[in-house]
């Protein structure tokens, strides 16, 4: 049984403490620019879509990367080494999900990785929005019900809207 | 640090941008954010400075917490002296823009002067411009927003700005950002408007550290657990919103109605929260969509609405069919009960409108309120009003009216005046509801004892935001006290009041206190902040900057005269409801709350207090 | 069974890979044609600037990879396929038989005709060895000149710029990475470049490289090397044939070697690059990045079909059965055109690898075709396209030009999908340029959106993929099951 | 004798069919108290935070009267605005 990020949008707030959190774990300061996951705010249509890495079984910044900087664990997720990344940024485009982002500061690639089992972003939302649970799902299963929780937030209200 | 350590200061007549160390001495003695702008202000501007002359300055101030993972911690201040009131104004808000300002590295941004012609900031990181706003002079808030995100080709920038309502000098616009988060009382959109600085736009791509990361995260999950415990943050408010109050304070009693003519309103349930979440019967949506957080929330109660595409103020406008910021409980009020009108949407639409052109609502439906009055008393007719039929309960007036005075049209630019200035203009200054020409908000004080001698002593004019006595006297937060008795009040208001000044300048949001004390926040500024930040320290630091804000204030020439309420308050009882033959009687607390602050008879604080707080 | 691979590359390395995971029984042999052990050629300008060891280019890190996953390793290079017999001729005269062959042998860069390239201290920069000698002349302060600056060119750019080294760098085209970014985008990285030190002479032809105050060139051999893009003029009639623009400098002949004493290798003078315009630039290291011409001359004779490249259907296979070929070598699916073509970069090789190991062991597998992109760091200012981004006609185009910040965006769109896509400055999120292009996304209204504010495609992206969940978070396919 | 059952936010859902909005009339029996009133409609007692008879504050003991005639019982979970 593998464990994986689930998003429900239709429960997200956008209060962004999952960004603090991730880069609070990852940079060791408050930065949202510099987080793994990040929340898209549509705000006409009343809905907030936190959006990360889904440890895709294609793994294509993994395939893509000419270092093989980019390994696969023993959960299935996509892990960057920091001592084998040359900043080629091969992976940013690669990954059609653009969930692979360049740090010009440490010239490392930045992705999620799951805080290596206890994800610091699901910890930290008030709304149960991002959760990290069991999911007896393939990567390809893992993203259709990432899609589907998706497509469901545009007729759901907010997580807290009176029934 | 929770600090970032450097403030920016733009100087608009010469055009300059400096950058300059924050005090931390200062800091020290001040926190952040309201505290700490408000010593800045009160060091550098003649308390008498004309608000909207080039040596007014006005400041964006972030407190320490604004930027981190506290719960809440994403607020900002406008602090500047304010031209609805001549005071001192501290107009505080949420949304995202507060975090950013922090994330490009600035604690504080202090501008000065006037520029010539129509500018624009902008903040991305270091790099800071002062730039032509000659393609955005005259447009809206949202206009604004989406012309400055395209013209720099950066949808993460956020954006505060005014309105055209700013630009007009109409004395309580806002500075609105995020689209629908507002810095609303007191007027601080007329001074970006008297300096020509139509817009800060900022973008920030660094850090936000703290003093002590490990005991920071204790800390502030300590602090969200007890948001998400209890029944006002962790359900009542993310789900039904400020809103909710609309039936409490009408049931209680307390419900200014009509420009004050009456205590209750029979229509409240209609604009109420629970109306909010109802299916609409045009339509079969409710008028709410979801709850929104501003950065860092973990509470969640912005309200977000949109209005019924086939309602007559929308009606072939579908730039106003989309999703926006929908009525909290003051507006709702504002618009609503102080104007008698009852139609929702009507409501929601003048909030946009508010938003949009970036106007106080609260100010805006009060003055709409005695305009109502002026008008059913006949002192004004419908030559003045441009053919507006101005009468109680009429949504078309409301709605008519919000969009002359977005834009300073017409009937508008009166109303854009303010209840008091109108009222006085045509001879009947009685009619105004307001503490130093600013309209008090949701609560009539003689159904809420306490919120009397609030908005009396209030710093920036009639205000609910600067202690919310109505927790304790109608809430029961954290203790029930008796909404109509007076005894015991001047105690409850200073406690609120320093406590309330020291959380402003935190970064944080004062909802937090229906469930947090200082016993909850001390711990995350101490973590966050050099220094040891006991509670102790933050009363002592919220004292200090009562006082300080008092000082300013009697020099700007207000003395303890001002501190007084309408007429009407003090003259007629209420006819309904529980305080029914009741007037508010501020005058036996006023005494007892200024002995209670080490201030003499005349409201000035003696040397020894000053003494005391090292003001 | 007996899986030959030929090339140690990404493209060799994934397919051996992928072998031994569908045919856990069939014996895997990787023939290298260098004396090293796999590596990635990418990596190389990051070994340049010292980010990584040798070691730090091979293509699998783990101790032990190849012969725990029973792939036989060989050196090579092949000197005959003989593809009625099953079997090839090594260049040592053994021979090596196989049951499924793979031609994964890649590219070398092409020799300009240009006299004097045989001149100790002038380089290509393409395998470990060439890398070990750069590394040794390339010290801080010595004028270097870099002929080329195409998109592997500019690579080596960045390196040769981290050494430090007094970089001039000469390109015939208008103006940098001419294939990969427009005149805005190029001009843009011209002018950061020259802000940052580095001399770029756009619009200039090399005539000849000579030792520094030493004999007269020999005047250049008429040659004509293959042209690796058909599709424009032949390159080199670009790289030679055109008319080159003054971008006048004095001629420092003289100086270098006291700065760079005893480097290994080149004249002792130094050399000396002059252009057709007269203009002699003095070098102490003449690395040429001129393009680069597929490995296919050992196939003579092998009937195997090749035009610039291996030729392929669908499925990789080549005109001969039971023969495939991948990577640079291979003329695979472009998928922005539908047509067979050349895209010489790591992940369409990685791709292709796959699709042919696939085909190779029996689970037949339609290749959809691959999207040509690139990214490059130019020292800091970071560039990419995708797919057709020169646009195509009845299309449209939104642009975002901030000069001053050195950022552009341009979208070319088909409709409301987006077939091509370049951006300066610009890093965040930009996979989903790559996701949009690939999947077709059809973008409804969010297109009228991106047209006024191209900056907004991450939120176009996200928005689009969640009303439409069949083509999005699933991410698009390069391959489909036959 | 007649007397208003007004439940509101989320006791809403604790109001009896035909009540409109978040009110209801009721006709209740001499001696009820407001608690026997609100158990009678399973309103929770942990979740009567604000009780208001006629929007005077029912303390605790005070919730152990009977009402009266005419009386409007309003009531809430824990609430706040601002």
């Amino acid at each position: 049984m593998l464990k994986a990020l689930v998003i429900d949008p239709g429960k997200c707030t956008g209060c962004k403490q999952c960004e603090m959190a991730c880069s609070l774990e990852n940079e060791g300061v408050f930065n949202p620019s510099k987080s793994r996951i990040r929340v898209f705010d549509f705000h006409e249509d009343a809905r907030f879509v936190p959006y990360t890495c889904t440890q895709c079984d294609e793994a294509w910044c993994q395939q893509a990367c000419p270092v093989n900087a980019i390994t696969t664990d023993a959960m299935g997720v996509k892990v960057v080494h920091d001592n084998l990344c040359v900043g080629c940024k091969v992976c940013t485009i690669a990954c059609p999900f653009g969930t692979v982002n360049y740090n010009a500061s440490t010239g490392k690639v930045i992705k999620c990785d799951l805080c290596g089992g206890e994800p610091a972003c699901a910890d930290a939302c008030p709304t149960d929005a991002i959760t990290y649970r069991d999911v007896e799902q393939s990567g390809y299963d893992k993203m259709k019900v990432w899609a589907t929780r998706t497509s469901a937030g545009t007729e759901s209200h907010g997580p807290n809207t009176p029934a | 640090m929770g600090w970032t350590g450097k403030i920016l200061r733009i100087d608009l007549s010469k055009g300059t941008v400096k950058t300059e160390p924050l005090n931390m001495d200062w800091a020290d003695k001040y926190l952040g954010q309201r505290g700490l702008a408000s010593k800045y202000l009160v060091e550098e501007i003649d308390p008498k400075t004309d608000p909207l002359g080039p040596d007014n300055k006005v400041i964006f101030a972030t407190g320490p917490l604004t930027g981190t993972c506290a719960s809440t911690g994403g607020r900002y201040s406008v602090i500047t002296k304010g031209p609805l009131t001549g005071a001192i104004a501290c107009s505080n808000s949420g949304g995202y823009f507060g975090a950013e300002m922090k994330f490009a590295g600035w604690d504080m941004v202090i501008v000065e002067g006037a520029a010539a012609k129509p500018v624009y900031l902008t903040i991305f990181d270091d790099d800071v411009q002062i730039r032509d706003a000659g393609d955005i002079w005259g447009k809206s808030v949202w206009e604004t927003d989406k012309w400055i995100k395209a013209a720099h080709q950066d949808p993460m920038i956020h954006v505060a700005t005014i309105g055209v309502s700013g630009e007009n000098a109409v004395l309580y616009s806002c500075v609105v950002n995020d689209l629908h988060r507002a810095a609303g009382r007191s007027g601080v959109g007329a001074v970006l408007g008297s300096k020509n600085l139509k817009a800060v736009a900022i973008r920030g791509t660094g850090g936000v550290s703290v003093k002590d990361p490990k005991e920071f995260l204790k800390a502030t999950k300590a602090g969200k657990k007890v948001l998400k415990d209890n029944a006002v943050t962790g359900q009542g408010l993310p789900t039904y919103g400020t809103q909710v109050l609309m039936n409490v304070i009408n049931e209680a009693g307390a419900m200014p109605t009509r420009n004050g003519r009456d205590v209750q309103f029979e229509s409240a349930g209609d604009i109420s929260a629970e109306a909010m979440a109802e299916p609409r019967r045009s339509d079969g949506h409710p008028n709410l969509l979801t709850n929104q957080a501003c950065f860092g929330c973990t509470i969640a109660c912005g309200r977000i609405s949109k209005i019924d595409e086939t309602h007559y103020t929308v009606q072939n406008k579908p730039e106003y069919w989309h999703a926006s910021g929908g009525l909290e409980y003051e507006a709702a009020w504002a618009l609503g009960s102080a104007t008698g009108v009852k139609d929702l949407e009507a409501l929601t639409y003048a909030n946009f409108i508010c938003n949009e052109q970036g106007l106080d609502p609260i100010s805006f439906g009060a003055t709409v309120g005695a305009a109502m009055e002026l008008y059913e008393d006949g002192v004004i007719t419908s030559e003045t009003t441009g053919g507006i039929e101005l009468k109680f309960g009429s949504a078309e007036a409301l709605t008519r009216c919000v969009e002359l005075t977005g834009k300073a049209e017409g009937f508008g630019k009166e109303l854009g005046m303010g209840s008091a200035r109108l009222t006085a203009k045509y001879g009947r200054p009685e009619l105004s509801m307001t503490v130093k020409s600013q309209e008090f908000p949701a609560y009539d004080p003689r159904g809420i004892q306490g919120m009397g001698l609030t908005y009396a002593t209030s710093n920036r004019g009639a205000c609910h935001l600067r202690s919310y006595t109505v927790a304790s006297e109608i809430l029961g937060i954290p203790e029930k006290t008796d909404p109509l008795a007076t005894e015991g009040k001047a105690g409850l208001v200073k406690a609120f009041q320093d406590a309330t000044a020291a959380v402003d300048s935190s970064g944080l949001c004062v909802f937090t206190t229906f469930a947090w004390t200082l016993e909850d926040i001390a711990p995350q500024v101490d973590a966050a902040c050099k220094g040891d930040w006991s509670v102790e320290k933050m009363l002592e630091v919220g004292e200090r900057i009562w006082n300080m804000e008092r000082i300013f204030n009697n020099k700007a020439g207000f003395t303890a005269k001002d501190d007084r309420l309408p007429e009407r308050l003090m003259k007629d009882a209420a006819k309904t409801g529980p305080a029914k033959g009741l007037v508010a009687t501020v005058d036996k607390m006023l005494p007892e709350y200024y002995d209670l602050r080490g201030w003499t008879s005349e409201g000035v604080p003696t040397n020894e207090t000053l003494e005391r707080l090292a003001v | 069974m007996h899986h030959v691979i030929l090339g140690a590359g990404p493209a060799g390395v994934t397919a051996a890979e992928t072998l031994r995971k569908h045919a856990p029984d069939a014996q895997i042999t990787l023939v290298s044609g260098e004396p090293e052990p796999p590596y990635s050629r990418m990596a190389i300008p990051y070994l340049l600037e010292g980010k990584i060891g040798e070691a730090g280019t091979h293509l699998r890190q783990t101790d032990g990879h190849y012969d725990a996953k029973r792939i036989a390793y060989k050196q090579g290079p092949v000197s005959k396929v003989d593809t009625s017999a099953k079997a090839l001729t090594l260049n040592d005269g053994s021979t090596l038989a196989y049951d499924k062959l793979l031609i994964a042998t890649g590219a070398t860069p092409v020799r300009p005709p240009v006299s004097g390239l045989d001149l100790p201290g002038v380089h290509t920069c393409w395998t470990l060895d060439d890398a070990r000698h750069i590394a040794e002349l390339a010290k801080p302060g010595v004028p270097v000149v870099l002929v080329g600056a195409g998109f592997i060119g500019c690579i080596i750019l960045e390196a040769l710029a981290k050494m430090g080294v007094k970089l001039t760098v000469v390109e015939m085209g208008d103006r940098m990475v001419p294939r990969m970014l427009d005149e805005v985008a190029g001009n843009m990285l011209r002018r950061w470049c020259e802000e940052k030190g580095v001399k770029v002479v756009t619009g200039a032809v090399v005539e000849s490289i000579s030792p520094a105050g030493g004999a007269q060139p020999k005047p250049a051999p008429e040659a004509a090397a293959p042209t690796p893009e058909p599709k424009r003029p032949g390159f080199f009639a670009r790289l030679f044939g055109a008319k080159s623009e003054t971008a006048p400098a004095p001629a420092q002949a003289t100086g270098f070697a006291e700065e760079a004493p005893g480097f290994a290798g080149a004249p002792e003078n130094g050399l000396t690059v002059t252009l057709k315009d007269g203009q002699k630039l003095p070098a102490a290291l003449v690395v040429v990045a001129a393009g680069v011409k597929s490995n296919i001359g050992f196939l003579d004779g092998s009937g195997i079909d090749t035009g610039r490249g291996v030729k392929v259907d669908a499925f990789h296979e080549t005109s001969i059965k039971d023969v495939y070929a991948a990577g640079d070598v291979a003329e695979g699916i472009n998928l922005s055109t539908g047509h067979n073509d050349m895209l010489a970069i790591q992940p369409v090789a990685v791709e292709h690898g796959y699709i042919a190991a696939l085909n190779m062991c029996g689970v037949a597998t339609r290749h959809r075709g691959s999207l040509n992109m690139n990214v490059l760091d130019t020292l800091g200012l970071i560039s990419s396209s995708f797919g057709t981004w020169e646009g195509v006609e009845g299309g449209s185009r939104a642009t975002m030009v901030d000069e001053k910040a050195n950022r552009y965006i341009r979208l070319e769109f088909d409709g409301d999908r987006l077939i091509g896509a370049q951006c300066v400055g610009l890093t965040d999120h930009i996979g989903m340029l790559r996701g949009m292009i690939q999947t077709h996304l059809p973008l409804g209204k969010w297109k009228d959106k991106l047209m006024e504010s191209p900056a907004r495609i991450p939120e176009a992206y996200v928005a689009v993929v969640q009303s439409a969940p069949q083509v999005g978070p699933t991410g698009p396919k390069v391959a489909l099951p036959a | 004798m007649q007397v208003k059952l007004k439940l509101f936010a989320s006791l809403a859902r604790y109001l009896p069919d035909g009540s409109e909005r978040n009110v209801a009339r009721l006709d209740i029996a001499e001696g009820t108290t407001i608690w026997s009133l609100l158990d009678a409609h399973n309103v929770p007692r942990g979740s009567c935070h604000l009780v208001l008879v006629n929007g005077i504050y029912q303390g605790p003991e005070a919730r152990y009267n009977a009402l009266k005639e005419g009386d409007e019982l309003a009531v809430w979970p824990p609430v706040a605005g601002g």
